[in-house]
């Protein structure tokens, strides 16, 4: 069987056509199902989203205040990581569909894993402040106002639920580098290469609405 | 292979050809309890699923039974005002998320869709197996939680009782459907792809049958509501399990946007619920009328506009929740509205008996049954979508009638009709036709006497999930526990007869209702591959009319029925 | 329209609005009657006439019946649905907003009581007496979690939400005594959570509302004094400060340094605020500060009315008194917005401001 | 490397490095224009510029605009039924806080 024809799996199998054909038709398959799934996405972080735009029509100082806890260092340093990820990641699901460049996906592959552990990270360091800035909701909140905790009530579950979307994003990407790195043919038009980077994608633009939703309201003045 | 019929291509095999050198049936390929739990195949996950809705309803069913024996009388003499409501929260949980939402779209749905549209199987076969599992996962997290103690939330964790005040285990339920969610979600994801791409030749979208319409409708809710409900049941176990603060009013949050956030998916929900009852009906109407359906794009069109319009009316579900009266207006003229589609159903249906051959079969009989029920359940929804008159029977038992009328009277007889409709096909054996026919018109009385009364009782200002209650209601309590005795004994008969029949039940013919749908042209059971060769689609669905071509260029030569060893 | 249902069958109407939603109510009835009929008539005789093997014409349709029937439909149930809607949506309309004149009542839901508090002062449990004919207002909050606010007889229902204001009304058509029911699920005893509204001619009102303890808006506007200028801070039952509690104190004889005491009158109460450590009561530190020059006579008399009338009676109005951004359901407190006369509730209520 | 299998490494770099320049640019001027004299623009500023940053990693990175028809139609339903959402939520948020 030929490179391509391991990769067809069932039911584009049987579809009398040539493998070629097939195996296009999984492929654009794939990515049309990958694309229903975020456009799920979009509906959870959508509401996610919607939550907050009613509860800062709601509270708008106490959610300027609290705003103005946030670390916009690390905010901003995230953002440009992530959307550096998102570069490697572009690159790689391009240069997977031609044959010769299977040590650039790789590379571009393995930066994308990279930075997205470097977000964690720098995600991670981020917590710690902000866990001893008592900005856990709670009796020993930092600040005053009441409507203030909702906004960090906020910040901790759209962060949480962005940084589990990002974890298995990182673990997809691994996987698509543990298999490439053992089969010299696995990568080359998989679908399964565009279905990781295209959610990967979406997860960096679910940040991209979180920056200045979490580190830019509240500053000026 | 000797006989003489066989020089025509598209007529069956003769029966004592069998033993063709032809594939065995999907039942009899593999026989372990890992060629089941490990399978690809969408008909044998469609069973798995099937064998996991039935345990469901019938937990569900039986805690119904006990509310409405302790409903028997005012007081509480069975069980303890906790033990009551979270009796009526099981009920509610079980039988929306792991009964109704799932039940035709995995089972019929799973089984069907591939076959309809002359696929081998699903776009994406592992995922449909995960799904299973999935709602497995789910259905048990459930479970654990009422064997830890149960949970009183309600099927609707209205905020702030489920994050705050309940003392019970709310977060174990909770992650249960959400779980049960993604399950969804993939489904949903499985047979969109699914209709798109693997389609037979021939069979484009206008041809295709209303079922896998109400599929292909069915799973865009899917996918577009279940995640809102994911994101709603997230926050409430952060709430509840991590203290994070969105809904706490006690701290500026506001319960009415965990409403609308609900009812985003909850009321499109009911759409999951009743748009494959619509396509199990098209289906089995048209067959037993012998008659093309009545106004083919239309139905078509209808079903789009319910499940798009769908979208736009949860606020119904709020009026008297504090909700400004301006969007109160808006969301009653857009459910106004939604409920237009629906009754051109009905009318098409209806229009689709006239100059048919109408056969009494029991799908017939449950079809039937579903027009009538869902008629009612349908107009009672305007009165709920009239503002004042909402604001007197909100949550009281005319909601209770009005949703059961749907969802059971509706969404259940279509449940029963396709399964007793598709049976042969599935099992490739016949069930008893006297019994399922006395079922059939049981069913329909018990639950008539069941639900019409608690209409009555709802107007008179009989509030739901009430333990004990005002004793001038006792009449209206007494008649629907009565009735709630009929629909049990008529709901445990297909268990017992459909059961029998697996092992008893006479061999199936390929197509005993002499029907016109794809399904139709293989075995049954059907093999591993669904079809002997490749279909080919010609014409237009519901065949029945003398004068038309035959829909389907047909395979090679089919064996009269499939292998069941 | 409304004789056409059999009298068992309606429930109690005792409301102007209840008279409103029963003729639509019969009216989408009779129409919804109308249209099962009709669907499950044309089943039958289909059934019947086409039944298979019968003799009836299975020819072609005729040419009339095709998409122009759809339409047809189409537009005639659109049409009615749209009556419907219209015919819903003016009465709903219409009746929204409450008279200007409207009686004042407030109503505090919690697991599992409803409290209600008329503007006259009278307090009630679980019960709510109102004169007929009056319109009521009703302005409803809860404690704990979301309750809900009905009352079959007037088809009234709205709920009760926590830390947020909801508003309804009613005007009572008839006297008698009415259930008042909890429709929101509310925990264990949500189903006993009950009620009675008792509507009364006038003159009884009246007779009623002079036998209840005397209320002059005093002593409320003394509770929210006693929580503003700190005094709940020490005298609290909660409190860490060591300072006497208030609750049940009027007129009792209590003990002072040197085997004195003293009754506690207004003039005792006024000294104790304006010079605390003059007479301090045995047991406590005189640690508490002067309010003189901080307190108006007025607020003194306020404060005096609050504490005769019992510091642990009042928790009614503490739980009125929200912070207006947590509240936005709720008719602010004051300045409102302008707006439209035919769909808001009337103005709001205006508390006095210490 | 032969020059052949190098080019389209070079056209691929070039375009992607672009756009992610564009966006780094569009991250910065965001950070400033939160610190700006925009007063309640702020927010319409800032979301603007992430809706303009989003529209870019989705139609060049997610390479929305080399897929087909169905694709798109595919996101766009997504951003539908999210508008739907909000618009009608937000529509009861506002009338009610309009009331107050």
């Amino acid at each position: 069987m030929s490179a391509v024809g391991k990769l067809i799996r069932e039911p584009w199998d049987e579809l009398g056509l040539s493998e070629s054909k097939a195996f296009a038709l999984q492929r654009s398959g794939a990515t049309f199902g990958i694309w229903v799934f975020i456009a799920s996405e979009v509906l959870f972080f959508g509401a996610i989203f919607l939550l907050y735009a009613a509860m800062r029509i709601e509270h708008a100082d106490a959610f300027a205040a609290a705003a103005r806890e946030t670390n916009i260092v690390y905010g901003t340093l995230n953002t440009a990581i992530l959307l550096t990820s998102g570069l490697t990641a572009s690159v790689a699901s391009r240069a997977a569909e031609h044959d010769g460049l299977r040590r650039l996906t790789l590379w571009c592959l393995a930066a994308t894993a990279a930075l997205g552990l470097a977000f964690l990270v720098v995600k991670g360091l981020e917590y710690r402040e902000d866990i001893e800035k008592h900005l856990v909701p709670g009796p020993r909140f930092a600040l005053a106002q009441a409507p203030a905790q909702l906004f960090f009530g906020f910040y901790w579950l759209s962060t949480g639920v962005h940084a589990i979307h990002l974890s298995i994003g990182i673990g997809l990407v691994g996987r698509l580098i543990g298999k490439g790195l053992r089969d010299h043919e696995w990568l080359v038009g998989n679908a399964q290469v565009e279905i990781a980077l295209l959610y990967w994608g979406f997860v960096d633009v679910v940040w991209i609405f979180l920056y200045p939703a979490l580190y830019l309201a509240g500053r000026a003045g | 292979m000797s006989s003489g019929a066989t020089a025509d291509a598209t007529t069956l095999a003769n029966p004592r050809e069998l033993p063709l050198e032809l594939p065995a049936s999907y039942l009899a390929d593999g026989r372990t309890l890992l060629s089941w739990l490990a399978t690809t195949d969408h008909k044998r996950i469609a069973i798995l699923y099937a064998v996991v809705i039935t345990f469901f309803f019938f937990v569900g069913g039986i805690a119904a039974t006990l509310v409405r024996l302790e409903l028997f009388t005012p007081q509480a003499d069975l069980v303890g005002s906790d033990t009551y409501n979270k009796l009526f929260s099981l009920h509610g949980i079980v039988m929306v998320w792991f009964f109704l939402i799932p039940s035709i779209p995995t089972t019929m749905g799973n089984f069907l869709l591939p076959l309809m549209i002359g696929a081998r199987d699903l776009a994406f076969p592992k995922l449909n197996l995960v799904s299973w599992y999935l709602n497995l996962g789910g259905g048990l997290l459930t479970l654990a939680a009422v064997l830890a103690g149960g949970i009183d939330t309600g099927w609707t964790f209205y905020v702030p009782y489920s994050t705050t005040f309940s003392n019970s285990f709310v977060t174990l339920a909770v992650l249960g459907v959400l779980v049960s969610g993604f399950s969804t979600i993939a489904t949903g994801v499985n047979f969109i792809a699914t209709v798109h791409y693997l389609r037979a030749p021939g069979m484009t979208w206008f041809r295709l049958p209303l079922f896998v319409w109400a599929m292909y409708t069915t799973s865009l809710i899917f996918v577009l509501a279940t995640p809102v409900l994911a994101v709603t049941l997230t926050l409430v176990v952060a709430e509840r399990s991590f203290g994070l603060p969105i809904f706490d009013p006690a701290r500026g949050g506001d319960p009415i946007l965990f409403q609308h956030l609900f009812w985003f998916y909850s009321h499109p929900a009911v759409y999951i619920m009743v748009l494959p009852a619509m396509g199990v009906i098209s289906e089995v109407i048209t067959c037993y009328a012998r008659r093309r359906i009545f106004g083919y794009s239309f139905m078509v069109y209808a079903l789009v506009a319910i499940a798009m319009i769908g979208f736009f009316t949860w606020g119904h579900h709020m009026f008297t929740s504090g909700m400004s009266p301006y969007a109160a207006l808006v969301f009653s003229f857009l459910s106004f509205i939604v409920a237009v589609p629906s009754a051109i159903k009905v009318f098409n249906w209806t229009a689709t008996l006239y100059r048919g051959q109408i056969g009494f079969e029991s799908p017939m009989l449950y079809a039937l049954g579903f027009l009538g029920l869902f008629t009612v359940g349908g107009l009672t929804g305007l009165f709920l979508a009239s503002v004042p008159i909402d604001v007197h029977v909100q949550d009281t038992y005319f909601v209770v009638a009005h949703f059961h009328y749907i969802m059971v009277g509706a969404s259940v007889s279509a449940y029963f009709a396709g399964l007793h409709f598709w049976w042969p096909k599935i099992t490739g054996r016949m069930y008893p036709e006297a019994w399922a026919r006395f079922a059939a018109i049981l069913m329909f009385f018990g639950f008539n006497l069941t639900f019409f009364p608690q209409f009555i009782a709802g107007y008179l200002g009989m509030p739901r999930r009430y333990h004990v209650y005002p004793p001038e209601f006792q009449v209206w309590n007494v008649l629907s526990s009565a009735g709630a005795a009929v629909l049990a004994a008529a709901y445990l008969m297909p268990l017992g007869y459909l059961t029998w029949s697996v092992f008893f039940g006479s061999r199936a013919p390929n197509d005993p209702w002499n029907a016109s749908g794809l399904e139709w042209r293989t075995t049954s059971p059907p093999p591993r591959q669904n079809f002997f060769g490749n279909p080919e689609v010609l014409a237009q669905p519901y065949n029945y009319h003398p004068e038309s071509t035959p829909p389907i260029k047909d395979q090679p030569r089919v064996p009269s029925q499939g292998s069941l060893t | 329209m409304g004789n056409l249902i059999p009298a068992f069958l309606k429930p109690e109407s005792a409301s102007v609005q209840a008279a409103k939603v029963d003729m639509i109510f019969t009216g989408l009835t009779l129409i919804s009657a109308g249209i099962v009929a009709l669907v499950i008539g044309l089943v039958v005789t289909f059934a019947i006439r086409f039944r298979r093997g019968s003799r009836a014409n299975r020819g072609e349709l005729p040419s009339l019946v095709s998409s122009e029937f759809e339409i047809g439909w189409t537009a005639a149930t659109l049409f009615v649905f749209l009556f419907i809607f219209w015919w819903a949506t003016s009465i709903e309309i219409g009746a929204y907003s409450a008279p200007k004149d409207a009686m004042e009542v407030h109503v505090v839901a919690k697991q599992w009581m409803w409290k209600t508090q008329s503007a006259s002062g009278a307090r009630e449990i679980n019960e709510l007496h109102v004169p007929v004919g009056a319109p009521v207002r009703l302005i409803l909050t809860s404690q704990d979690v979301i309750h809900s606010f009905y009352i079959p007889a007037f088809r009234l229902k709205r709920d009760a939400l926590p830390y947020q204001q909801t508003e309804t009304w009613f005007q009572a058509t008839k006297t008698g005594s009415f259930h008042l029911l909890c429709t929101e699920f509310c925990g264990t005893d949500h189903s006993r959570m009950l009620g009675r509204v008792i509507v009364m001619e006038p003159q009884d009102y009246a007779r009623w509302l002079s036998a209840q303890p005397e209320r002059d808006g005093l002593a409320e506007l003394g509770e929210r004094l006693f929580t503003a200028r700190g005094c709940s801070g020490c005298h609290d039952a909660g409190s860490k400060v060591h300072a006497p509690s208030l609750a049940g104190i009027w007129g009792q004889a209590v003990p002072l340094e040197g085997n004195r005491t003293a009754t506690v009158d207004e003039a005792y109460l006024r000294d104790s605020i304006l010079q605390p450590k003059r007479d301090v009561v045995v047991g406590y530190e005189p640690i508490m500060p002067s309010y003189e020059g901080l307190l108006t006579d007025g607020e003194i008399q306020s404060l005096v009315a609050y504490i005769r009338l019992g510091t642990d009676k009042l928790d009614l109005i503490q739980s009125l008194s929200l912070e207006p951004s947590q509240n936005i359901c709720a008719p602010g407190q004051s300045s409102a917005s302008p707006r439209s006369p035919a769909m808001v509730p009337g103005a709001p209520a205006q508390t006095p401001r210490p | 490397m032969s020059e052949q299998r190098q080019s389209p490494a070079r056209a691929i770099w070039l375009r992607s490095l672009v756009v992610w320049a564009i966006l780094i640019a569009l991250l910065g001027l965001s950070w400033l224009a939160a610190y700006g004299p925009f007063g309640g623009w702020t927010v319409a500023v800032n979301f603007g510029i992430a809706a303009a940053q989003a529209t870019l990693v989705a139609v060049l990175f997610m390479r929305l605009n080399e897929a087909s028809a169905l694709v798109r139609l595919a996101a766009v339903c997504g951003l539908f039924w999210a508008s739907i959402l909000f618009a009608l939520t937000l529509s009861d948020t506002f009338s009610r806080l309009a009331n107050v």
